[in-house]
């Protein structure tokens, strides 16, 4: 059962981290899909995979809210291959985001609830 | 299955058991004394009262924990209660002759085919749930 | 438009946060569901804002999972308090849980990405 | 709402414009031969149709963005297209004497009330959303 809740956890958590991790993957640098892809399950020790599917669907409503932007570049064969990045309102957000919420993580007292192994 | 039975769920039990009693002695009493204006009246009645007891108290049951069991535990109980009772009366000599036991025989035969499906489709959902709970509501 | 869209991202955000942060009052210390309000809404700097009647409906689900258990104990005045605490298999669900996805903000890069104003 | 004229949008008007003329075309002409026998096909193909390009249409475009106007556009649209052509042929002296004018003119009368309730339940459901998205589900 323990797994089992984990994964749950997980499932109901991730769908809120996911833009997060888009989002710093295209901070890094521009990306196209297959490199956000890496990105993500690199640096989330594949905690969040993410399906081709929904990270395309994710950057259409990026896109279309002019928070991410892409140019069209040709890929090493093949057809064009399109490189996302943050416009500037889209960075201004993600900064916005990261001081309002990942920031608070590092109170003291939050950091020490988080790493010490055994408070209670 | 176990965990499931809360509070509210015996609630139910004990409403509808009062229900079904009331709506046998009241069907069976109108059909003795051949009173047939007003013999549509228990089984209305019946079936708004039980309607009701299982929205009102299914409700409450879900807003205390969102157990997942598609009214596979309202059905059962259900069934169980009304043919307890139906079968008790008819055997004690409580119904009227405009009731033969071949209308309870084919109800309890319907409702037990119903039933049945009922429970394939429960264990099919049940295999996402967690303590009954379904996975992707527990920690939302 | 900027600060309906960080709203509508903290919205979807939130909802897996809130377990974390309940879990972490937790670790603080028992608590009753004031306490736990309070604590979360102080740390997560008003972030994260919790309905009592939600925290009761988590609770409860917790409860029922033997993640988190309580006591009843007097209190100042009024009827009897409810302190929550966190079970052995709690405990253990949320250090797993933080060890696989809090910690991966630790990394020298993230941090840096998550730190940085430009890198774009 | 500019935003929301979306490709498989513009199809989805092709397609129903294209029905509908084959559809006024088809039915007038087996009113002045006065077929009867097979009148039934024209409104019945028609129907069934529309709906499936809808469907098709409206699926394929949510896919692709989750727009959130509670299919007002596709009512506006099919609206327009449908009286264009039926008000066209009408004028142009293309239909049988079994569709007077006033049957057009009543359907439009009804049909405007029905869009114009439409368009307040799209007003309402509007200020939820960003550039046309559900607020909820844009970053899920």
């Amino acid at each position: 059962m323990k797994n089992k809740l984990l994964e749950s956890w997980e499932e109901t958590y991730k769908k809120g981290q996911l833009t997060l991790w888009i989002f710093l993957s295209l901070k890094d640098g521009k990306k196209y899909v297959d490199e956000i892809k890496l990105f993500i399950s690199k640096y989330s020790k594949n905690t969040i995979s993410c399906e081709e599917q929904s990270l395309y669907r994710s950057l259409r409503k990026y896109v279309h809210l002019q928070i991410v932007n892409y140019k069209s570049r040709k890929g090493n064969k093949g057809p064009d291959r399109k490189y996302y990045y943050l416009t500037e309102s889209g960075l201004e957000l993600l900064h916005q985001f990261i001081s309002r919420n990942i920031n608070l993580f590092e109170d003291k007292k939050i950091k020490k609830l988080l790493n010490e192994k055994n408070v209670n | 299955m176990k965990k499931m039975l809360t509070k509210d769920f015996y609630k139910y039990i004990l409403t509808i058991s009062i229900i079904t009693i009331v709506f046998r002695i009241s069907l069976s009493s109108l059909l003795i004394i051949e009173t047939w204006n007003f013999i549509f009246i228990p089984p209305l009645g019946y079936f708004l009262l039980m309607f009701l007891s299982g929205w009102y108290f299914g409700k409450k049951d879900y807003e205390y924990l969102p157990f997942n069991d598609i009214g596979f535990r309202y059905n059962l109980s259900t069934f169980l209660v009304f043919f307890t009772i139906s079968y008790s009366m008819f055997f004690l000599g409580q119904m009227s002759k405009y009731e033969p036991r071949i209308i309870i025989d084919y109800t309890f035969l319907i409702w037990g085919i119903v039933l049945t499906l009922h429970l394939i489709f429960y264990n099919k959902v049940k295999s996402n749930n967690i303590k009954g709970l379904p996975k992707e509501d527990i920690f939302d």
